[in-house]
């Protein structure tokens, strides 16, 4: 977190930031719920210059049939980069960063949903990264609980997530990806605000006790806004002039 | 989508009555692809991008430019490699894990196709002889799935490669440096326009939807240029053609091919 | 197909190829009928250098059974490469171009086998290239039709293969190394001449509509000529003097 | 470790009863780690090592430092590269062949914890720019299983990296030589501890042991450094937590990690 | 064999190798049997700067059940070395030579563990190198007997092992790591005392036939020292002052 | 080749009670190995090459010879690697993917054998030190399946490295180039010979076929080299032999190989 370009303004004198943003100011976000004909549900997001596609299908049959559980259901989550996606080409295979991205991602999406109604059956959640641009996290975790939501999962709440973090001594909302390069500190947050549960949260850099809880505060109130998104896409597309 | 059941079954036959009346099931005449939609720049940090929808077929190609090492016996040749993948959101059926071989042959036909019509001039791709040269990779995945996948996959890339920018490098210091701020097209020779005929009974239909597509007996994809020349040809299917089928199936590749070079050119026109 | 090797003569004034042959005439075929202890049936092909050992067992039980099929047999085809057989010692792992003509061949195997006689089994065809020399496919694909004859499998015919192409503007019969490396097209073809069907078709390289056509006509009839030698490899076998 | 039984519910009964009255199954108080034992140089052949135990818990780390590439994009940084394995005979249900997510979650959170908050001054790792640097690699083998194998795994890598020996390299001809006889620390910065808390319910225990761990709801790992900072942080588990819960463990963290970093440190000053 | 370091002195006049032993003198040999908490047995060992860790599990059941045999136990033996053990940073995929040591250890351990007495079910045995120092095929063949005793797998005996080997055309007992690599042969051997079988055997480096035999002498000889160390190892766990 | 059927208890039986009468179930002395038949050069495009049989077993060796890279730390020797497959057309039970521990120790005994002999002297194969070394491969595959495979791969090994014709290459601007028309034979020292025996009950017989080999209860593999001394060993099987039984077949492996390396010579010196 020393920073690759130290000469990068990061937060000029007037508290704006490298793109233009204020502090506490997200960057753009567009949420589509739907789209896929073949998948179950689905949803697109575009935040910032991230571009990601969700697609879910189940509860459907487990195979083989000893990976499901009798109690409850099961939810398997994939976060996976197209090669194209990334500044130099990315690898196909899997790489151990995308893994863990999963698994995180997938334990911020369990306490949503309710894998109790479904036994014996699993709910898988694909994710596609087709650009990356810093935060790819969480849109995708945002993303993925729009899709859910549109292929009829019976949810708790949705988990709206965003990145709080730190740059040039300052606590900021939304990382993108030259704060995340040059910055002191990033932290992925995901929410869910009618549970007030925190269900993803990682911390990369270095932050004093009063910045930490700033941090998180600031996470937080960055993911209530990200809900609105929410809503408004998964209404947009059931009772908007647009529905089908 | 290889599995056949009941369902499958009662398709074939509806779809078998119809032919035989000269239709197709969703309308189409027998010589006639689906509907092509091109967005040009879908992925705008790639340095050329496209998502296409055929139908219902949906793939999105990202290209990639970089330098990277020649082939030890073509020192002064870039590189251009093609690829295509199935993303597991396209179907239900489609399963994680490493390629399985009916994608890995998609691949190859698509790449086999673009290359063997030298749409690119490899040779104008090189920073320094047998040293660096430049690689051009155009990366296909399918986002969904109602089949002809070698059709869109080739429509994606060509699109993707036809308004692709490229990065100049120069050879300082026994390694190549960006030349910041210079951008250039890609050297295109020619437009190859691959076309997929489904044989299903004695009929044969262009562009098979995924009903079609796992109804029928036989497919050939067959690739032309902008000469009207025909490049590359794959057959597949778990049957064969007549010698006769397969001269037609060459006629009609041209023809159909050359609607499609046009949707081609002209998406690719407007965002140059 | 630019050629590496402008300066190679592929044609002469008289029409006569680099290795000898005038335009239709293939280059020297051997087929054995058997020869393999342990395989239910097997083939050995010389075709020019190429030198192809074909094993088939079967119709046998598919484990795990969920890939077996109520309906019908199912055909399992591996065209493998030993690391000798190229000109630079060929890495062990197998090639994606492995996989393709693995699945090229069996989809031009299929329409020759009566699959539907044997439900809920499996029949495997083991190819392997003991050395390589252009055309490797078609010997590879006319040496599988025999070694399933030879192992009782019930056929409706069997598929001969050999490649036309294109050197020096003109329509060839039977490309070998040289000509595919430095001419202008290759096509190889497999057919089954009692049923007149085309299994097996590829093409690589540029040809006109005319061009293209003979092409397939060439190939067709050099089919035929592979035929007759398939026959007679069986005929020596069941029937000829040294028949055991 | 995954697979829930009704012994495990009966497990999570008991402990959960106990919480409710202020205790734990091993009679720790709530915020109290289990009893560290460390026992440095356990790989005489190794360039640092240590054996450590927490609770049940056991971790072996060898750290192995030599020379190798640089990344394209830092020639001017060393390598850091920290490892994590269960090894089968840790525990019955432990399997061999790749690694899977949970341990590659493991791996990549001990070695985040170390990395993020500069432990090594990488900078100083470097033989010949942009050619050759330091790589250190210190890699986690977990020998037994009673839980918590993220703390026990950054206690074994710290006390390791503490007491390694880093032989000196000169460029010679183009390449790495070893300077014999030449010995030196490595070059550190800060002492890093993570401390794990486990929610079961809706208490918070440090330092879970084994059956703590298989009945816990969620958990978050937090590392400090030697200025009371926090440089590092996972949360985990199929559960989550409030607001305030996650600033309470954020001060648990420094209060319970500044306690482990005085016993690592006097383990590794006996040891210099 | 021919020795990289052909300056090294392996054996002086007085007949004394290059770590200060006489020609038929074992390195130091430490047996602890126990010490692991979940291992259903478990054992210890340094021999010379080896050290190796063992674990026993079993007899349990085996998965997928077609894996098992109903007549009779089967044994599986992991040989596995850390990446620190060795010189240079060892690669953590497992290697051909840990797969075939895996497999050598296994067909030494099977002629002791009475594996009909536990039919359909599995007996694993762990093998971890933690250092290497030449002879850990030897030192974990020693230890996983100590780990299966010490797991109360029925056994006919235990199997004791050691290498013996030439070093200046002279027969030495127990080769370590300089004289492996410098030296003209070395003859891993693991002998079952009571049953007077020898169950593992190798040889790499040349012997004449004389050679031979009293190489394989030496080596047997040197395994019944190595019994009584493994014997003792059990009796100090369980009827030692130190016993619990 | 690994199941233990009805059948093979009942093969077992009568091998033992025919061994008990000094007798073989394919009529041979129990110190005798079957015919061995070699066909050299039988893929004239390989460097070296030969198609052997040892009764019913099956093996074709072919050898590769080309520039490689040394070994870091031996710099001044070429390379010699033997390797081993058995290809699923040579027996029902042989599964393609990644080799088996048995395939694994196969290609490993078989190259150890070649290796400890010396055979070819690899400090004669270097072309700049250093930097460039002569690699010789040779490739076994088996073709059909009957037993003792150890020894059929070491003999289509040995006979292929015998009769293989090696290119020169000089060191020019930094690379290999091959000297046309210029071949030599490789460097070789000595001829090893591997005899593998199978102890059954209290017999011991050489070069088990297919039936002894699945009857047997342990192995062992002798290597021995033109001078009659032993060069490698390795046991096999899940049963022991005694001191004395050892030290036998040792003396066998000395007069069995002499016989079996006067054939490879033969054959070879025919073929030059």
């Amino acid at each position: 977190m020393g920073g690759r370009d130290a000469t990068m303004v990061l937060l000029d004198e007037n508290g704006i930031r490298c793109d233009g943003r204020k502090i506490d100011e997200p960057r753009r976000i567009m949420i589509k719920a739907g789209g896929l004909k073949n998948a179950d549900g689905s949803a697109y997001i575009e935040f910032g210059d991230n571009k990601i596609l969700v697609g879910v299908f189940g509860p459907r049959d487990v195979h083989p049939k000893h990976m499901s559980n009798t109690d409850t259901g099961i939810l398997r989550v994939r976060y996976h980069m197209e090669p194209f996606s990334v500044g130099e080409r990315k690898n196909p295979a899997p790489s151990r960063r995308e893994i863990e991205i999963s698994k995180v991602i997938k334990e911020a999406l369990e306490p949503a949903v309710m894998l109790e109604k479904f036994p014996r059956t699993a709910v898988d959640v694909f994710i596609e990264i087709l650009q990356a641009d810093g935060g790819t996290r969480c849109a995708a975790l945002t993303a993925a609980s729009v899709a859910l939501a549109d292929a009829g999962i019976p949810m708790r709440d949705m988990v709206a997530a965003i990145a709080s973090g730190k740059v040039a001594d300052t606590i900021i909302l939304d990382v993108n990806n030259e704060e995340d390069q040059a910055g002191q500190a990033d932290m992925p947050i995901g929410y869910m605000p009618s549970e007030e549960k925190i269900t993803l949260l990682q911390l990369d850099g270095v932050l004093t006790p009063e910045e930490y809880k700033k941090c998180v505060e600031v996470g937080v109130e960055g993911c209530k806004l990200v809900y609105d998104l929410q809503k408004k896409a998964l209404h947009d597309k059931y009772f908007g002039e647009k529905a089908d | 989508m290889a599995s056949h059941s009941v369902l499958d079954e009662l398709k074939r036959t509806q779809i078998l009555e119809l032919l035989e009346q000269g239709k197709r099931v969703d309308g189409r005449a027998l010589d006639e692809a689906r509907e092509l939609s091109i967005e040009i720049n879908a992925i705008p940090k790639a340095n050329g991008s496209a998502r296409i929808r055929l139908g219902d077929t949906e793939v999105v190609c990202g290209v990639k430019i970089q330098p990277d090492r020649p082939f030890p016996d073509t020192g002064d040749k870039g590189l251009f490699i093609c690829t295509a993948e199935l993303l597991p959101l396209s179907h239900p059926t489609v399963e994680t894990g490493p390629p399985q071989p009916p994608v890995i042959e998609l691949a190859r036909v698509t790449d086999r196709g673009i290359r063997e019509s030298h749409m690119i001039d490899v040779s104008q791709l090189v920073i320094e002889k047998d040293k660096s040269v430049i690689g051009v990779f155009a990366d296909n995945v399918v986002v969904d799935y109602d089949g002809n996948l070698f059709d869109a996959c080739s429509y994606a890339a060509t699109a993707a490669l036809l308004t692709s920018k490229t990065p100049k490098w120069n050879w300082t210091d026994e390694k190549p440096v960006l030349s910041e701020g210079e951008e250039g097209q890609l050297p295109i020779n020619t437009i190859p326009v691959s076309v997929t005929m489904g044989k299903i009974g004695n009929y044969i239909v262009v562009d098979p939807n995924g009903d079609e597509w796992a109804s029928m007996d036989a497919r050939v994809t067959i690739t032309t240029d902008s000469d009207g020349n025909i490049c590359a040809l794959q057959k597949g299917g778990n049957d064969g053609f007549t010698l006769d089928e397969i001269v037609k199936c060459g006629e009609t590749s041209i023809k159909v091919g050359a609607q499609i070079r046009e949707k081609l050119k002209s998406s690719s026109q407007e965002n140059q």
